[in-house]
């Protein structure tokens, strides 16, 4: 425990000391954490949205018009009671027209002319996994009350190669930036260590054991990398609200779940990125001037 | 305690550090080492802390052999030998207290008996007053002392020097040398690179003249530029 | 121009002699770059993106059953004549009740079952630039053979604050992001610079003015800058013709214009702000060790 | 040609550096500085370049008066004066022999009429061969003479020295004693900060002694110890 509290007290001083490459390593990690965090948090929210958006792909299943209201009920308890089904809702043909009406608001005049209702009743449902929507039409297609199943085959397609693209090019970017994050702090904490060569070549040369050089070095990056990586993550989050706020403001219609992430699942992967990269960029830095 | 067997230096190229050198110096003799600017006073006192390698011959430090020594027991060897550098290699991060008490607290001992230890060993070579200063802050010759302090401070069997009074006026030249003397008094083995020929002439003791990384004379009782 | 080629020979002799560093700052650059670009092409697509969307706007003027063929000429001729106006399409009333069929898929028969055509003609305008809907909408209205001028007013607005929360959030990132490179940068070079104070120190104690000294940090820096700038445009160019091969292999029915931002562009302003912010650092980062 | 009056420069936060020195320098002559370890020499001499300015006091050196040169104007003070400087000042990405024509590059001077100086210089300093070697690869011996090399090859109206054979064998030493006092010959004026006292005693110059930052002697044609 003596050590620990020596290894300590030697990275504080150094960062005191340092201060100049203190300042450039924080500076540093601050900012790749900032973007990084800043992005983690846009591509979250995408994702909710995306999400959102193929949760618009319902199944709907018109029924004909001989249909019982028992039938009704049967089916209706059969659809709810699987388990892939998130929610089924009855659409009666009284309902549908009225929606036609709203639907068409210029040409309403149209469908007023009409004697008759043409249009059928219909399950709608919606799915937990928007993405077995093909599954659940075939298991209900064909049944004899069932005049057709739709659920927009090509458009729903169509979301999902959407929404995949988007979800392969966030991931990869978000990916990449977490790289180039890491580069870049590593970098910076390389070239810190690198100013001070000859310090750790005296060391070694009185006689300091490997270990004895590195722990403060891994210490000084810990610590520049959490401080640096806590910044960042204020900054974010503040940065988050202020958004969030004016978007609120500006697009009431909006339906965005703004905490798709939460500040805990942020605040562990920036502050543990943050520490984990200070201390190996420290560590493994070193490696090349400790063969003395 | 000292074996050097045809030992051989050579920087890349072909710049010769030592050449074909043959050496025994036994516990707790006093030896001056001797010889013109880039003889290689300096590459002999690299070869025995292995701070570099020799590309040919077999180097022993106290019975081990530097050759075939494990890379992670250097710095324990190195505990074992004082250095005092040609350029005095101070931190320049640590105080001058800190400075030498890091050569205490890499063996794992840096107490309050290590600090009393330091606090002694500044006074002897008088820089008390600067105990907190940083080493861009103290003259060539108060660095040159500090160098010295630490490397006296461990009480290490071994001491090695590099023309440790190059910055210092004879008053304090004489007092680092008079330190010198009772440290090998105590059994404390003590090589000295010099160009101080009054120093080495008053002295008296074993002598060995490099030239060209070889050696031209190695005198039991020798001065400093006799045949 | 002795002086310049000194210069520059100078500067490469360190860029070689001070290789760790010379790679160091490379990387950065790169790294911070190649975001930079990256970032830079997503907005001007998704820029893209919105104006098209935008472009959906138009005015749609409904028209009274009793107008005549020359005045519909006549109304065609004068709107085409606007110079805020892109284009001008005459919906018959065939047509448009051609289109609610189709529109309606299921609900088709609806319509089938009707006597009488009870759908106004109209004519559909798109204009240069769809902020301008209100202004010319309100021109046409209360003309006589006119009945209903109308833009789908909320809509249309609903789209621009949409676009312009997009756009807005957009531009602050990619300007915090410039801010971000530039400091990332600049902080490397002040840090490779600051690992050679000793050296400036002794080049002003010899007798060398500020000028002198500068100046090879300078070439430096702008060597360092372009060279790290274009391996990232390249980076950049590569990287966008492979996911722009991508989406458009998966989603061919997209119509993004994806040469929204050009190579050449691009360049300009990697190369030049790669180049500047070399410059400039290398000069600025030098200050506070030429005080000697 | 160089002028002290009442000069006093204390580091912060008390340590006295120089003290009350008033002092006349002509032109042409030769005064060697001596003084124990931490005296103050060093002080002198980066006083003198404008490294560091006097708490109090005038300097002028060469008729300017230091206190009121503009900071541009600095550069090309410190072009008339060559210095060797004690801990060398070699820049390390630089070979020996940049190092040397660095000095008179910066004078707007890089042609071949100065790499023909910096040839013979460095032969006169015995270090032809070590011309594309770069600092880290020679001895402190080598290193010293690369420093005195680069100070006198622009053939400065002023030069100073801070223990320049600090490093150096007495062979050398003398070698390079020789050729300050062949330079001083031809109306240089020479300022050498030195703990060699057989050098200064045989030598019999004017002697300036300074102690805890004061001139406590100043002789004419002294010896290093005398009173
Ligand atoms: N790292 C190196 N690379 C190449 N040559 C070197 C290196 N170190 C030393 N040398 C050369 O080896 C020779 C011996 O050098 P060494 O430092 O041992 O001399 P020295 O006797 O200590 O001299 P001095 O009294 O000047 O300190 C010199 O010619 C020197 O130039
Ligand atoms: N940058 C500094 N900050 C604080 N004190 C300093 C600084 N430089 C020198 N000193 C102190 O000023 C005093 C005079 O130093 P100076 O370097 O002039 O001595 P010197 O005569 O050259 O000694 P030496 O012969 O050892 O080189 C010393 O006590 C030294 O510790
Ligand atoms: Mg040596
Ligand atoms: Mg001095």
């Amino acid at each position: 425990m003596g050590k620990l509290k020596f290894f300590l007290g030697e990275a504080l001083r150094s960062l005191r000391r340092n201060y100049f490459m203190t300042i450039a390593a924080l500076v540093t990690v601050f900012l790749s954490m900032a973007v990084l965090g800043a992005v983690m948090v846009f591509v979250y929210n995408i994702e909710a949205v995306l999400k959102d958006v193929e949760q618009k792909v319902e199944i709907s299943v018109f029924l004909k018009d001989s249909v019982t209201a028992e039938q009704i009920e049967t089916l209706q308890a059969e659809i709810v009671g699987w388990e892939e089904v998130k929610e089924s809702q009855f659409v009666s043909k009284d309902e549908a027209l009225q929606r036609l009406k709203e639907d068409m608001g210029e040409g309403a005049d149209v469908v007023e002319d009409l004697g008759r209702n043409p249009l059928p009743a219909s399950f709608e449902i919606s799915l937990n996994d928007p993405e077995e929507v093909g599954g659940i039409a075939s298991r209900l297609e064909g049944r004899e009350y069932i005049d057709e199943v739709s659920y927009g085959q090509e458009i729903a397609e169509r979301i999902f190669q959407v929404t995949s693209v988007i979800r392969n090019i966030l991931v990869v970017f978000l990916v990449m930036l977490g790289g180039v994050s890491i580069l870049l702090i590593s970098n910076t904490i390389r070239l810190s260590i690198y100013a001070r060569r000859k310090e750790v070549e005296i060391m070694k040369l009185v006689g300091a054991t490997n270990w004895f050089i590195r722990w403060p070095f891994v210490i000084e990056g810990i610590v520049v990398g959490t401080v640096g990586a806590a910044a960042a993550l204020a900054v974010v989050q503040l940065g988050t609200d202020f958004v969030v706020e004016r978007i609120r403001e500006n697009l009431i219609f909006l339906s965005v779940p703004f905490d798709a992430i939460s500040l805990v699942q942020l605040a562990i992967v920036l502050l543990g990125v943050g520490a984990l990269i200070g201390a190996t960029g420290s560590g493994l830095g070193l490696r090349r001037f400790l063969n003395v | 305690m000292i074996k050097f067997e045809d030992v051989t230096k050579i920087y890349p190229p072909d710049t010769i550090g030592l050449e074909g050198v043959d050496l025994h110096i036994e516990k707790g003799e006093f030896v001056f080492l001797v010889g013109p600017s880039g003889s290689g006073k300096s590459t002999f006192i690299r070869l025995l802390i292995k701070e570099i390698d020799p590309d040919r011959g077999k180097i022993a430090v106290g019975g081990r052999d530097l050759g075939t020594l494990r890379k992670w027991k250097v710095p324990y060897l190195r505990r074992n030998i004082g250095c005092v550098f040609q350029d005095f290699k101070l931190l320049s991060s640590k105080t001058i207290f800190d400075n030498v008490l890091y050569a205490l607290q890499v063996t794992g001992n840096g107490g309050s008996s290590a600090k009393r230890k330091v606090s002694e060993i500044l006074n002897l070579v008088g820089l008390s007053h600067k105990a907190s200063n940083y080493p861009d802050e103290l003259s060539g010759g108060e660095q040159q002392r500090v160098s010295i302090a630490r490397a006296f401070v461990n009480h290490p069997p071994l001491l090695i020097a590099d023309e440790p009074t190059g910055n210092l006026d004879p008053e304090t030249s004489n007092g680092i040398m008079q330190l010198l003397y009772r440290i090998n008094k105590t059994g404390t083995t003590v090589i000295m690179a010099t160009h101080d020929r009054e120093m080495v002439d008053a002295m008296r003791r074993r002598v060995i003249a490099l030239d060209d990384g070889q050696i031209v004379r190695d005198q039991r009782r020798g001065g400093y530029g006799e045949a």
